[in-house]
Formats: structure tokens, C-alpha cells, sequence
């Protein structure tokens, strides 16, 4: 493996330099019938789950497949999607903002040439390589985060229980089945690399154990007041430790107040969380960004732990699945997961979806936690 | 054979949704085989190692990644995340294996031939396995040591006139919906102001100046496909001012059954006949229109433009032409202090180049923000922190009712000495002539 | 004027003392009707405004017929209430919760001839004694709190400005033609003596001045470290002052903190607040605590501030005109002003009532204050 | 003629309101003419200087009235507040102007005869000046001496079998709506109750134990007349279980127009005919009503007994047999933190004597809070500060949906250690085993 220079002088840091020259330009990647009739197009319909036909001024169509994909993506599959592209859309292809793939062909025949290509390709372990679907009132892409392929601070895996639900909510992704479009999400830690504070469903990962001290590095390693500062709670404090027989400076943490954020750990790598049993997954339900009829709202915690069952999640996909069908039986056309928890009221909410209500459930942070408790008679048995 | 047994992923290869194992495992394998003689500057194996590693999480429930250190490339602030493995003996192939972030194109829209040179690119000096897209929008290509990173951002720059991302307290990548370029609920143009904007702040973008990240993102309406309400520091919203377009024809064709109602979206199953009554007059936020003698009426004084009638009905009805957008700010994760959404401080603003009212209110904000906002204060924090009155002044707009959901109910108003007769200083000796002790 | 004992030795204090004995039984007061049908009415009329029947299952009935009164009252004006108990109810009065007085008679033509009595009082001064009215979807009498003649906090009177609002509402507690009942309350101070902060309407008193300082007395009258405690913004700190030549221990206030609330004051006569100028009214809306069709809420600011303009608070009682007037020509019928000004979206509120939207309405007290402001593109023109 | 020239006040006299200075002006008369010869125990002349300082307050724009001091009777640490005027020079007859708290009858109802007496005794002993009735529901004498209050307390306890009001750190004077004494709606009995729980807390009632108020109001259902859930650290409202009951054939009365809508509470404006379907099940909050073939449904399971329908048509609909109250906690004015209304604790809970199931909620609380409260600390803040969860801990009580309106959205969770499998004990160095720095 030997190194080869791309033309950059280490010495010279400058010489040749380009920089602040941002991304590519959008409109030299358009493809033709979209640059022709941007900003003018008409009306569009879904043909069936995962097709798309927009209709423009001019009478010019573009038919879209939209395939979910595992957003992880080797350069062999993107080289995959680049072939399917050129074969079928001159050279054209684009992702949606959930990470799925979308193919745009301007005539009908060549979207049915597609579409049998893209139904017949599967990885060897027998997944679908670029299922069709997505659209409309089902299942699309769940956006997520890092997790154990990357990330220094995950409560739980990304790539892996989204595998889980996506397989158990797989038929929703190819229907129109449901009252709405239903978003799921995932965020491996409490930093919630995403929009997963607004979804209908958000699996978020969290720790349960206050950090360990690393006492003999901890002042080496890390900025003690920066760790300090850190920590929403005021939890954090300086203090004196004996390691062996020298006295270090290090911090200590009081426990009690303690919400398991990894904020100082971010600070401070002496001050690790993570722990097989005490962390997992926290459920949220009810959220959305769009403001369609009801305005965008915050995902409400409803399950407030589960442990991590690598490799599949047993318990947390199922207990997604039996939220999707209790929405699915009972919500109105066109109402929100949300929407619908809070016409039925969260009461029955629980008992629909066979929820067990616990007190952790009920908000203890800061002020607002007194707006969420119910300032009324008005509730259900 | 694989480098390293992984009986836990396996599992996840079965099931119809694309499995990420399968994937990383025909990308080892290609490295392995390595048909077209790439001369991998990094690790060949890192891939079967990066398998190697997750399942070794998998068993220990939990990540075996460590903090990044500062690594990057030289002059610029972001754009590369570092990152090492906790057990690099045992995974010396992702031992060092930090993240880079390549601003995406606007919409995602892409050309093979951009995406093949990537591809060769990243094969060749990382691990050849990527993130399409991170969560902020960024294409993400993972995993590659520290000595490459100069050679990637020299290639990207120089062969395909490609910049890095944002990480760090800059400015993050502006992303957007694919808007105008394909739907025709776009009330202005994404791709152009994201791109417009991108390229005046580069600076900001590459050089960290600011307390914290800093997000934009463009929404080309009010359903918010690129949830910008949730997920950016400044949230560009279109929206328009005057009558929603009817077709009185097309209307009466949803009404007959001919068209499906949302564009086929519930085309899963069998709501019974369209009832246009219950279906978008009934569901009607602001309660504003009537459907009378068979023909559709929207007050437009009273319409809150939340799309859903033209959502359900997309052949009849069409966004206004008086068009631009809503900005709102201060939407943010949870960390620290619990999480926002944006809240609205231009109700409306035309989106016209060279976008200089918007740029003001931009650069309004960043001077503020940057004078008082504490390090690691996103913008929503300092808005609690200061107050959105505060906001209001420092960008010099004047504060309507638009900009409540409700009014205050506590009557806790902080009034200014300015703002009271008489001002402050009083005499108690004055005082206690009217008033004993 | 001789002092007469009433019995009580001060010198012996617990001599027959007697304590701890409570109000009197509720049912010793019950007219025979009432008891005699105690828990089992079956339904009321409103006859005219006023005027209830109350039907038992017995086939009893009860008429109740309603006065106002400014809930000042003195012995003069106790005793005439009395006398027309005692001529026409056999002896029997009660109040209600909002301080109007209601005599009940147990049939029809004995309610025509005590109404025909009641509304031939009048004071000298020319008002009424005993204006019947406050049922039903009207205004009924104003909750309110001591004001100058009695408190020592207050931002505003409370009579005052009780009886000018009255005057200017005075129709509509004698008429139904509102969407639903109608709540107005006053407090004069923040202290809010009374449900003020749920009403329809909220006259509450405001000061705007910082407390003035008595340095030389304050240490002598006060206990400096409760009037630290009090303060909810931490605007108090102890400091030393100089006074003539002598350094005396006192408090320093951070003006800029300051909200106003009185409470130093309350914990300390050396800090004193009301100012002319400074004092005045702020109007709030919108609350209301029945649990019917909607859950109980708080009312909202909606005037920051309109100067105390003695005798008959002019700026005050016309604002208060114009919000029920554009209140009794938008609702519907049922809606409670608060749900009123929801449904039409408060920028619709400020247009109807013509009033100025400023920064003070906007909430910047503590975390709750993200809630209020507006997460979403819905919004009017 | 008068002692002090009104000027302002005189124009309060007119306009059609009952006016208070015509009233203050004619008890001035009667004192000074004391046509019964009453040996007046403070001076004759109170009501005009009470008048005389009110004038001066309306010229001078605040409030002429100082701090109270410690004044009281013996052995109690409420029912008087002590008030000195700020100008005793010019209005002597105000200088000392205490306010006795008298502990108002249930219901407020009384007889002339009990009232007479009090007039009598108020005139003798004090300025003959009342609040007929203060905030919380007592009755208020307004001025009198520091001697006369033992007077005054050993003549209401000696001749009128009457005791104080509450005021200070103390339980305060407990209220109840008129309740099932008239009200066809009350779910249970108002007043019964409220004297229960009075003559039960005596003591907490008279000498402060606690760390600031505390009160207990008592509404007879949701429509809550005494506005309980606004002001009252315990709300009692009343409730039931089972089916509202219907009775058709009312139904049909108010339907065909015999019977007037809310009992005639509309009767000022013609709203015209009415509309069951508009007026009534489509405002149902829970939407859980029919009117279908002339016949009226409720799902009862699904009802939120919000009242609405009740209200609307009382002959028709009658509330269930299956009665008891929720008790809601912590409402409170402004004050420091902020207003609060009543949140519910208690869903449900029978009110039968000897209430003892309701006593131990109400001892729970008050066991929590007098071991955690700080110092002016209502209930309500301390729930605040130390959370619902805690509350429900202290009182035992099983956490359900219906405590909240909504889940939480923050997700941060405060576990105990004893909730997490293992603990919080751990090994750094084990960690560091499978961890390397
Ligand atoms: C392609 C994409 C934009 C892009 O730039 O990539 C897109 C495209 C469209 N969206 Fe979207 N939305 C896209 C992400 C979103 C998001 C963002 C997200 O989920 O993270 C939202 C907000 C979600 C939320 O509220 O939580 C979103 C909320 C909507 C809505 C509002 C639906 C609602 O019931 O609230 C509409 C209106 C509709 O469905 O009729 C909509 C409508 C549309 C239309 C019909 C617009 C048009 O006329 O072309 C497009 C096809 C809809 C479909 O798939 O059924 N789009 N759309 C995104 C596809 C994501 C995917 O791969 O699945
Ligand atoms: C790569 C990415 C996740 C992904 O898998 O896609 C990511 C990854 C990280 N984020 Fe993020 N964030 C990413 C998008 C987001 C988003 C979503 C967005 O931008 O729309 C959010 C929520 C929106 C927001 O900004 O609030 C987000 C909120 C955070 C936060 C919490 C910030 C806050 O104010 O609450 C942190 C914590 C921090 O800054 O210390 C964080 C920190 C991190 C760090 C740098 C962890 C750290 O503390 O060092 C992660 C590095 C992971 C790794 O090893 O690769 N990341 N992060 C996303 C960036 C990819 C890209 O450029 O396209
Ligand atoms: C007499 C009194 C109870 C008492 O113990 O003294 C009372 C008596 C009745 N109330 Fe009330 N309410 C009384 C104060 C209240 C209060 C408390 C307050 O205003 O401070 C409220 C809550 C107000 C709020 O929500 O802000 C109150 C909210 C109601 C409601 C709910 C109305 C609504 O639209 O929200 C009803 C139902 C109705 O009006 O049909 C009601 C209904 C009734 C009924 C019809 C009950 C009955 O069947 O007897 C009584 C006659 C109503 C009328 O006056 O039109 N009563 N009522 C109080 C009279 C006060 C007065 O002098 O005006
Ligand atoms: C007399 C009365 C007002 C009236 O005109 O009716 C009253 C008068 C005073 N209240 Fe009150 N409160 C009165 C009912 C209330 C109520 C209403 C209620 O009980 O339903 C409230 C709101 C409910 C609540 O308790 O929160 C109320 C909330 C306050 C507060 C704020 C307490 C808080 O936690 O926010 C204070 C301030 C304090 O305690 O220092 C206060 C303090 C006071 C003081 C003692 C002022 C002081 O700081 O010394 C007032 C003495 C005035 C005077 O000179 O007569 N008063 N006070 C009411 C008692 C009469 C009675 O016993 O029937
Ligand atoms: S959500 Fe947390 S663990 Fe996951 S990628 Fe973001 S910072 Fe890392
Ligand atoms: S995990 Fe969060 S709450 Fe706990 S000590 Fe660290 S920073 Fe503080
Ligand atoms: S946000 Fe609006 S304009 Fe943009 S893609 Fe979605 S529907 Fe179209
Ligand atoms: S856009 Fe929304 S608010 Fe406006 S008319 Fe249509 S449904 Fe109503
Ligand atoms: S509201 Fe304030 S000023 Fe008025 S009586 Fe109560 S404490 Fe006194
Ligand atoms: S008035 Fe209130 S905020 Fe101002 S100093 Fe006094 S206690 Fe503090
Ligand atoms: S609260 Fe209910 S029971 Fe009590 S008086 Fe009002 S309507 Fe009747
Ligand atoms: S009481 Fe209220 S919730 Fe119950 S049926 Fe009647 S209107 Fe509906």
C-alpha cells in the first residue's frame, strides 16, 4: 500500500490551494426535463406505492421510482444505482431528504422498464437491494443517525434496529394503507442527530448510569471546568482524588441529579456512560414537522425503556408494530399519529396500543413539566 | 472467508429492507478481490474490520469508538469528524477512521458521472463505504486515516470542484426539499438561495467564529419535506400572501370520483367515496372555506396556508402567486436545555436575489448571537436565555401578534426605566412626605 | 366613647375562652324549601336574567332572584337586605360565590312582588341597591380584592374601578344576548386575590417602578435576609450604605430584574413600590376555569398598561367595551371569550378589538415562555 | 356635612351600579346620627376618614395604607390583618384599621336573625364597614382597634357560636358552591363536607403550622361555580362514573322548541332555532354523542363529563348515580412562580363520611409538603421543584394516564439506581478492559 499524493505539497500547505468553493451547482445535475420545467410544474399523482408522476405546464411528465436503501452505502451499490441510472435516466439520479433513492424518467414505458429492473435486484443474503415505496399514507425510510458504526456515544446501534423495524414494517413501506404518512425515526443518544424530536414514531437511544470516572487520566485527558460546564444539571463538581498514593484532581458526580445526557463525556472522554445493561431504547410517539392541518409537534415519550436485544430488537419492533396498528385501526383519514393519540385522548392511547403507563412517563423537567399534567376534569376512565 | 466471524449481523441480512450487512460485506468483498488493482491508501481490510468491531458491539451492547481529537484539514475548522477504535489491535484496519463531510448538491440531485468519480475517489483513499446523506445533508464518507484527509480535499477541489461540509461550531451545510426542481407547491426557489447562501458564507461555513453549530435549512412550503421547523437555526418556509388558485372544474372532478383525492396517496385501502365536506372543508384549520351549489370557497383573510386542501386536491387548487417565505429560528436537538422548534420571526419576506433583506436579518442575528451568545449556546438557548423580545430588537423588527401562539399569561413584564414616566429615581424623603413611616 | 368589655379578661385569657368551635352548621341556614329538597332538584329555568326556578323532584320549587352589589357593604345596607328577607323570604338570604346577594322564594307570585320591591331601591347618590341580573350568558358581578381601601400592595383601587366597569357593562348584567357567560375580575396587585388569572376578563393592578429604598430604617424594620428570599428574580442583595455619616446595613436592588412583584415589599415596609405614574392597569383575557366544551385556562395579557385615571378609570372601562362588543358580535354561541380569541388565532383578536400589539405581550418569563411564541408557518395576514 | 370633601369619590356615586361611596356615605350618616345610641367602641366618625383617605388615595394615585404588624387574638395565628393608616394625623379614625376574618357559613346562606347580630356587634365594635364576602369565602369586617378584637372573638364565639376565618401559614377558610343545596348538578354534597373537613383541621386552621397558605375549595361538578381549580391548593370537584342519564322524550322538547335552550341562559339574542346536532354533539369535546332517529346517544366510556350537554338541556340529561369528585392539587396566584391551576391527582374518590379515604390523601400531602415546603413555598411550587412523580410517591397513589394531558416530550428521565439492572457501581478498570483509552 503504497502512499500516492493527489499533487498536495504537505511543506506547502498553500500552494494551489482551493478552498470556499462550496458544492456543486444544483442545475448542471437536473436532469433535462426538470431543468425544462422547474418552477412550473402542475399537479402530480402516485401511480402506485413508490411512483410518482409530476405533470407540468408544458404537458411534460417525469415518472419517479422512489427505493428505499439503507442510507450505510458502499461505493459497489452506489456504483449499482449509478448503472441503473444510466441505463434508465440519462445519467440522472437524486436522493430524497429520508435518504431513499429516487429515479426520474420522462415517458411511461421506460418507468415500466424500471420498475421490473429494480424488483428483481437482491443482495445475496436475500434482501431487497432498492425495494419501490415510500410515498403517500404509509412507511418511508427511517432517518438515523450513527450509532455503533461510528459514533463515540450511542445508547444503542443505528443501522441495526432500523434494519429490525424496516423488516417488520416492510409492507407499509410498499402501501397506502394507513391515515397518513407515518415517519420514523432513529437517534442512537440523546443528541439526536435529526429531526427524531418531531416524529411520529422516534427511537431514541439512552443511557441509565451516570458516567464512570476515569480518575487517573481525568485530568490529563480532559479541560476539568469545560466537563463542568458541560452538565445541564449542575451535576458535575471539582474535586480531590487519591489514586494509588498521589492526589489528583478530578471531578465527582452527584448521581441524584444525574439524567444520563452524556454532555460531559462529549467534554471529557475520562467519563464514559455506556453500559450493556443500562442502556437502550426510549419510544416516542405523536410528533411531526409538516404544518398540515394540525401545527408541528413535539414526539411524546411513551415507552420509557427497553433494553438493547442486538441483532434484531425483538421487543422494541414489536412494540412499534403494535403502535402502527392501533393508528392504523383507529385514526381518521389524513390524521397524524399525534393528531390522533390527542382526539382519543393519551389515556386511551395506552390502553390501544396495550402501553403500560409508568411514572417516568410523566415530565419532571424544569417548569414546563407543570403544562403537560392535566389542569382539568375533563379525561376518560 | 470473512476476516472475522459475525454471527449476530448475519442475522441481519434476511428480511426484504436493503440490508446494510449484506452491503458491507460485498464492499469487503470487492476489496478483497480488488479487480481493478486499486492501490488503497487505507487498510483493505477495513471494511471486513469494520464488521469485525459492530459485532463486537453487538455482543457487548455497547460502541467501542472513542473520542475523535482534533483532525482536519489545514485552514478550515470543519468538516472532518475524527474518530478511533477502542480496540485497534484486534481492528487495526479502522483503527484511525475518521469521517469527512462533502456538501451536497442542491436537492440531491446528481449525475453517475459525479457519482462514479466519488466513488473512485473514496474507494481508493477511504473505505469506500458511505452515509447517502448524514442527518444534516452532507454526503458522508466514512471512515479514512489522517494522512488522507489532505489528499481527499485536495482531489475533491481541485479534480471535481467539490468543498467540504460543515462540523463545529460554523455554519452547517444549508440543505433543502427538492422544491421548485420538481413540486408544484414550491413558493420560491430552495436550490438557488441554498446555494447562493452556501457560497456567501463559506467563510462562516469553514471557519469556526460562532459559539456553537449553526443551521439553514429551505423548505419550499408548509409541509416541510426537509423539516426545516425542526432541525435549523434559521428555517426558510414558503409560504404566500394572496387567494389560493381555484379550478372550479377540477374541484368538481374530485368530487365525481375522477381524480383520486391526495394524488392516490391513500390509494391502500377503501375510505369510501371522496367526501369533500368531511375530507378538506371540515378539516380546515382556520375553518375558512365553504363548499357551496357545487362550487369551492376560500376566505383568504383567514386561511393559515397549513396545505392541506391543496394537498388533498392538488389538481384544483394552487398556491398563490404573491410568493416568498417564512423565517422562523431556534429550532435545535434536546441538548442542552430541552428542544426547539423554530419560532416565527418574519412572518413573510420576498426571496429574490440577491436576498439582501434576508441576508440582513441573517446577519442581525449572527452579530447578536455571536456578541452574547455563551460557548455552546445554540441560537434557540440564547432566545430563552434573552428573550424573544430581545431577538426582535436586536433585528429590528417589530413585533405582531404573528409572532405568539398565544400572549403572555403571566404578567410578569419587565418594563424598561425608559418606558415609564417619570423614570425611576425617586426620593424617599419625597416619598415619605406623602407617606409615613 | 367608653370601652365596653365584652366579658373577655385580658388578664386571664384562656377563661372561658372558647375556640375552635368553626362557622355555624350550613344546614341551620337553610330556608325549608332548600332543605326539605336538598340533592334532589331536577332542573332549572332561568326565567328572565335574575330570575331562576329551580323544579325538585318533589315537585317543589325554589326562585331565586339575583342582585348585584358592590360587595362593600356596610351594616345600613346588610340590614335592608334583611328586611326584604324577612318580608318576603321568611328570613332567609344568601350570597353567592361572586359577592351577589340572592333571595329565594318558594312560589311565583311572591318572586313578581320582590322583584317589583328591589327595583325601586336606590342610594341617594342615584345607582341601584339591588340590581337584579348576573345569570346566564352575561356579565355577572366582578370578583375583585381591597384596592385602597384597605391593602397596603395595591398597584390600583379595586372599587373603584369596579363600580366604572360595572356602569359601562351594566346592560349586559341585566341582559343574556352574550355568546356565554362573562367573567370580569380585579386584583390590585400581583398578589392576585382571587381567580383573577382564569377570567374572561382581568383587571389586574401594575406597578413599574423598582422598589424605593429607606436605607436608614430598613435594617431596623426588616429582616434583610427574607427580603432577599422573597424576591422570585434574585434582584436583592445585601449592601452597605452610607446615611448622613453613618454606615448602615441595607439592601441593593437590581433594577434591571426587577418585575415589580411587591414581594420585598411585602416582606419589607422599607420597600416600598406604588408611584403614581408608575401604577396603572394591565388587561388580560381569555381564562376561564368550568371545565365545559374546553379545559379550564389562564387569561392572557393583552393591554401592558393604562394608567390609573381616578375617578372612573375612562381608558379602562372603554378597552374593556370594545373587547365584549367584538366579543358579543364574533362568537358563537357557547364560546367562551378565550375560545373565541383562539379560534379566530389572536392576531384576529388584536384586529377585532383594535388593540395595539406590543413587545410587553410577549412572554419572557422563564423556560415556559418558547411555548407561547409560534412554532409553525400558520399563522393570518 | 361631610368631614372631608369627595370630590372624586362623588362621581362614583352615579351610574346605575350599586355604589359603594353612597353606601360608605350613608353608614357615615347613620354613625354620626346614631339614631340607637350605640356606645360605638371605635370612633364614630372611622367611616368618614376612611372615605377622607380613599379620596386622598384617588388624588394621589396609590394606596395610603401601611403594613399590618402582628395583631391577632390569643392562641391563634389567623383571622385578623393588622393595617395602620400612613396619615393618622388627618384621619384619625382609620390610624389603627384592622380586618377580622369571620368563617362564612356553607353555601353562604344564612338568616337574618344571625346576620342582625353581627351587624349589631360589627356596629358597636368596629366601623360597621364589611366585605360581604372576601376572596376566599369569609366574611370580612373591615377596621376595627387592636383591643376590640379579643372583644369581638369573645362575643362571636360566646353569643354567636361563631369562630374566625383562616389567615397566615395556616389551613385557610374552606369554600363550597351552593351545591345540591339548589343545584340539580351537584355530584355530591358541598357543604357537608366543607364543614366536615373545617371543624376536622381546627387547628391547622388556626395556628400556622405550615410553611405558607393552604386551601381547600369544594365544587359541586366541572362547571366548578366556586372556581376551585383556579385557587385552591386541593380542588374538590364533583364527578360521576357510569352513564349520563337521558331522558328522550326531554330530548324531544328541546329539539321540537318547547323547552329553551340552557335554560334560557341565551334568552337576550335570537340565535335562532334550536340546532341539537350544531349546538350540542358537535361541540362535545370528546365527540362521543349521537343524535340519530330522534334518538340521543352518549358513549359514556368515552365522555370527558365536561358538562356541556348537561347544561345545554337539564331536563333531558341528568348527571350518573355513580358519584364521587377529583381532587386536583397545587393551584395558586401568581405569586412567585408563576399561576397555577390544579393538577389531578385523584381521578376519582367516593365522598361519603366520614371521608377518611380523603383525609389520608389530604394528611399525605400535607405530611410531604410540611417536611420539604420551604418557607412561603405553596404546594403547588414544591411539586413544581420537586415533581409530580414525587407527589404521586408521597401520596401513594399509582401513576395513570389520566394524571398527565401529555406524555412527556423530554426525554430525560431521571432513573433510580435501584431501577437500572447492576446499578451504578462500576469498574473503571474493567471498563477500560474491553475500553482502551
Ligand atoms: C421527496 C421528498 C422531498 C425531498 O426533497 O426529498 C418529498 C416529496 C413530496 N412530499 Fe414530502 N417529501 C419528502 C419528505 C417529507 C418530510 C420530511 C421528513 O419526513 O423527514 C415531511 C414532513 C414529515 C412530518 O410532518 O413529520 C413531508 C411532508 C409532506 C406532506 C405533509 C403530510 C402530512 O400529512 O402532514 C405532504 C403533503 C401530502 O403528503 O399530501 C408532502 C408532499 C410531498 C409531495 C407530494 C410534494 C410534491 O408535490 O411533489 C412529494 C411526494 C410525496 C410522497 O412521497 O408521497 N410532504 N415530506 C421527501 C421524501 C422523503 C422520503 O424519501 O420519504
Ligand atoms: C453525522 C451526523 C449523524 C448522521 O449519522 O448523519 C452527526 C453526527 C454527530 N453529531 Fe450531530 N450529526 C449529524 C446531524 C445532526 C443533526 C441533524 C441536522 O443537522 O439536521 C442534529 C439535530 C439538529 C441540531 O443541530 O440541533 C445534530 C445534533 C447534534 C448535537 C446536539 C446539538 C444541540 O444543540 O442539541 C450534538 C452534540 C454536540 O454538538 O456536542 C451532535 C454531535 C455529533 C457528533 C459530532 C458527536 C460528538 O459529540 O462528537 C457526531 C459524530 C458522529 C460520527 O462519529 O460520525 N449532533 N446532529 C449528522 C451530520 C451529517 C451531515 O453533515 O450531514
Ligand atoms: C350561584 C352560583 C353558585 C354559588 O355557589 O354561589 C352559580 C350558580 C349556577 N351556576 Fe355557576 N354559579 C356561580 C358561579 C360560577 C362560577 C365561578 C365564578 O364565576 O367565579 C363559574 C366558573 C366561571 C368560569 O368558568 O370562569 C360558573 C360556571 C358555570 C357554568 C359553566 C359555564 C361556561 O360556559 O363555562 C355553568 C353551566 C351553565 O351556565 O349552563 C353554571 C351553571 C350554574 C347553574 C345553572 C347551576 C344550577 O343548576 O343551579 C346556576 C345558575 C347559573 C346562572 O347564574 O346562570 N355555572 N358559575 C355562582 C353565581 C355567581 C354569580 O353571582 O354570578
Ligand atoms: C382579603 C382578601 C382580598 C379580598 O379583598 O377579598 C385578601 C387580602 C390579602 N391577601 Fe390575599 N386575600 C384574599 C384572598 C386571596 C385569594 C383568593 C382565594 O383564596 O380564593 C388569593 C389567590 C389564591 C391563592 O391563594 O393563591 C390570594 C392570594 C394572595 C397572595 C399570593 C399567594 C400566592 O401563593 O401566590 C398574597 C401574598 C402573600 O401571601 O404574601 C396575598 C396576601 C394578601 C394580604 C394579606 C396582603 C399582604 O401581603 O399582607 C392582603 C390583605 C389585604 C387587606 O388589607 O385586607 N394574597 N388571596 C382575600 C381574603 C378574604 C377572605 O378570607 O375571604
Ligand atoms: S445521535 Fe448521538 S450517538 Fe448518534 S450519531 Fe449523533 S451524537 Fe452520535
Ligand atoms: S451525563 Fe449529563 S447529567 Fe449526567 S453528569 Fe454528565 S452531563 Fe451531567
Ligand atoms: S416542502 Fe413543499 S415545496 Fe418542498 S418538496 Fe415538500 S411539498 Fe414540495
Ligand atoms: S390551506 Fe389550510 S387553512 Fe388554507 S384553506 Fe386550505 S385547508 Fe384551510
Ligand atoms: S390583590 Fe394585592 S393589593 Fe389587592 S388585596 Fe390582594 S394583596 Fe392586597
Ligand atoms: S419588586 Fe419583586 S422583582 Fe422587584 S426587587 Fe422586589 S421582589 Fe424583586
Ligand atoms: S359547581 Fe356544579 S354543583 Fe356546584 S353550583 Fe355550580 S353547577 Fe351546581
Ligand atoms: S358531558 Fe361533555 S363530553 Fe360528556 S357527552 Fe356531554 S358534551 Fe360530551
Amino acid at each position: 500500500m503504497a502512499f500516492i499524493s493527489s499533487g498536495y505539497n504537505p511543506d506547502k500547505p498553500m500552494e494551489n490551494r482551493i478552498t470556499d468553493i462550496g458544492p456543486q451547482k444544483y442545475d448542471k445535475f437536473y436532469p433535462p426535463v426538470i431543468a425544462k420545467n422547474k418552477g412550473k410544474w402542475l399537479y402530480h399523482e402516485i401511480i402506485k406505492p413508490g411512483v410518482l408522476v409530476h405533470v407540468a405546464e408544458s404537458g411534460d411528465e417525469v415518472y419517479t421510482v422512489r427505493c428505499g436503501g439503507a442510507r450505510l452505502m458502499t461505493v459497489t451499490h452506489i456504483r449499482e444505482i449509478c448503472e441503473i441510472a444510466d441505463k434508465y435516466c440519462g445519467g440522472y439520479v437524486r436522493w430524497t431528504t429520508r435518504n431513499n433513492v429516487e429515479f426520474m424518467v420522462d415517458d411511461k414505458a421506460k418507468c415500466d422498464a424500471l420498475i421490473t429492473d429494480l424488483e428483481g435486484r437482491k443482495f445475496d443474503g436475500g434482501s431487497f437491494k432498492l425495494p419501490i415505496g415510500g410515498t403517500g399514507a404509509g412507511v418511508t425510510n427511517i432517518i438515523h443517525t450513527q450509532g455503533w458504526i461510528h459514533c463515540h456515544t450511542p445508547a444503542t446501534d443505528a443501522s441495526g434496529p432500523v434494519k429490525a423495524t424496516l423488516d417488520e414494517l416492510f409492507s407499509d413501506f410498499q402501501n397506502h394503507r394507513l391515515p397518513a404518512q407515518l415517519r420514523v425515526s432513529l437517534a442512537c443518544c440523546l443528541n439526536m442527530c435529526g429531526a427524531v424530536h418531531c416524529s411520529d414514531i422516534a427511537i431514541l437511544g439512552y443511557h441509565r448510569k451516570p458516567p464512570l470516572l476515569d480518575h487517573e487520566y481525568l485530568d490529563k485527558m480532559c479541560e476539568i471546568p469545560l466537563a463542568i460546564a458541560a452538565c445541564p444539571t449542575a451535576a458535575v463538581k471539582p474535586s480531590k482524588v487519591t489514586v494509588g498514593d498521589k492526589e489528583v484532581k478530578s471531578v465527582a458526580v452527584n448521581e441524584d441529579r444525574c439524567m444520563f445526557c452524556g454532555n460531559c463525556y462529549t467534554m471529557c472522554p475520562s467519563m464514559p456512560l455506556a453500559d450493556q445493561e443500562g442502556d437502550g431504547i426510549v419510544l416516542m410517539v405523536g410528533g411531526k414537522v409538516s404544518n398540515r392541518i394540525s401545527m408541528p409537534k413535539f414526539s411524546k415519550v411513551v415507552v420509557a425503556f427497553i433494553p438493547n436485544e442486538p441483532p434484531r430488537w425483538g421487543t422494541t419492533t414489536a412494540t412499534i408494530k403494535r403502535i402502527v396498528e392501533a393508528y392504523a385501526a383507529g385514526a381518521n383519514k389524513y390524521e397524524r399519529l399525534g393528531d390522533w393519540a390527542e382526539r382519543i385522548g393519551w389515556e386511551r392511547f395506552f390502553d390501544k396500543c396495550e402501553l403500560e403507563f409508568t411514572h417516568h412517563l410523566i415530565d419532571d423537567f424544569r417548569d414546563p413539566a407543570y403544562y403537560t399534567w392535566r389542569q382539568s376534569t375533563q379525561f376518560k376512565f | 472467508m470473512a476476516k472475522h466471524a459475525t454471527p449476530l449481523l448475519d442475522q441481519l441480512e434476511s428480511g426484504p429492507w436493503p440490508s446494510f450487512v449484506s452491503d458491507l460485506k460485498q464492499e469487503a468483498a470487492s476489496r478483497a478481490k480488488n479487480a481493478n488493482n486499486v492501490e488503497f491508501q487505507v487498510p483493505q481490510d477495513c471494511v471486513e474490520d469494520l464488521l469485525g468491531v459492530l459485532e463486537l458491539s453487538y455482543k457487548h451492547g455497547v460502541t467501542h469508538w472513542k473520542h475523535g481529537g482534533i483532525v482536519g484539514v489545514f485552514g478550515y475548522g470543519g468538516g472532518v469528524i475524527g474518530r478511533y477504535c477502542d480496540q485497534p489491535q484486534e481492528f487495526p484496519g479502522v483503527a484511525h477512521f475518521h469521517t469527512m463531510r462533502i456538501n451536497q448538491p442542491g436537492g440531491k440531485f446528481y449525475t453517475t458521472e459525479f457519482l462514479k468519480n466519488l466513488c473512485d475517489l473514496w474507494e481508493f483513499r477511504g473505505s469506500g463505504v458511505t452515509n447517502m446523506h448524514g442527518s444534516t445533508g452532507d454526503i458522508i464518507f466514512i471512515g479514512t486515516s489522517t494522512p488522507q484527509l489532505e489528499e481527499i480535499f485536495y482531489e475533491l477541489t481541485h479534480k471535481f470542484d467539490q468543498d467540504l461540509g460543515g462540523s463545529g461550531s460554523n455554519l452547517r451545510t444549508p440543505s433543502d426539499c427538492i422544491g421548485a426542481a420538481r413540486c408544484e407547491y414550491a413558493c420560491y426557489d430552495t436550490q438557488a438561495i441554498c446555494y447562493e447562501l452556501t457560497q456567501e458564507y463559506q467563510d462562516e461555513l469553514h471557519r469556526p467564529a460562532f459559539p456553537y453549530k449553526f443551521k439553514f435549512k429551505f423548505d419550499g412550503c408548509p409541509n416541510c419535506c426537509v423539516a426545516s421547523i425542526a432541525r435549523a437555526d434559521i428555517s426558510f418556509v414558503g409560504t404566500w400572501r394572496d387567494d389560493i388558485k381555484i379550478d372550479q372544474e377540477a374541484v368538481a372532478g374530485y368530487v365525481g370520483g375522477e381524480f383520486a383525492p391526495n394524488a392516490g396517496a391513500h390509494s391502500g385501502r377503501d375510505w369510501g367515496a371522496f367526501d369533500i365536506q368531511k375530507e378538506v372543508i371540515d378539516l380546515c384549520p382556520s375553518q375558512c372555506m365553504k363548499y357551496e351549489g357545487g362550487k369551492l370557497a376560500i376566505n383568504t383573510k383567514e386561511c393559515t396556508r397549513c396545505m392541506h386542501c391543496i394537498n388533498v386536491m392538488p389538481r384544483a387548487l394552487h398556491i398563490g402567486d404573491d410568493r416568498g417565505c417564512s423565517m422562523l429560528v431556534g429550532a435545535k436537538a434536546p441538548i442542552l436545555d430541552g428542544a426547539q422548534m423554530g419560532s416565527l420571526l418574519v412572518p413573510f419576506i420576498k426571496v429574490e436575489e440577491p436576498y439582501d433583506e434576508i441576508k440582513e436579518v441573517i446577519e442581525a442575528i449572527w452579530d447578536w448571537w455571536m456578541e452574547e451568545g455563551k460557548n455552546r449556546e445554540r441560537l434557540g438557548e440564547l432566545i430563552k436565555r434573552q428573550g424573544f423580545q430581545k431577538l426582535l430588537e436586536m433585528t429590528n423588527i417589530k413585533p405582531v401578534p404573528q409572532h405568539v401562539q398565544e400572549p403572555r399569561h403571566n404578567p410578569y413584564i419587565f418594563w424598561k426605566e425608559d418606558e415609564v414616566p417619570g423614570g425611576w429615581t425617586r426620593d424617599i424623603n419625597k416619598f415619605r412626605e406623602r407617606h409615613q413611616r
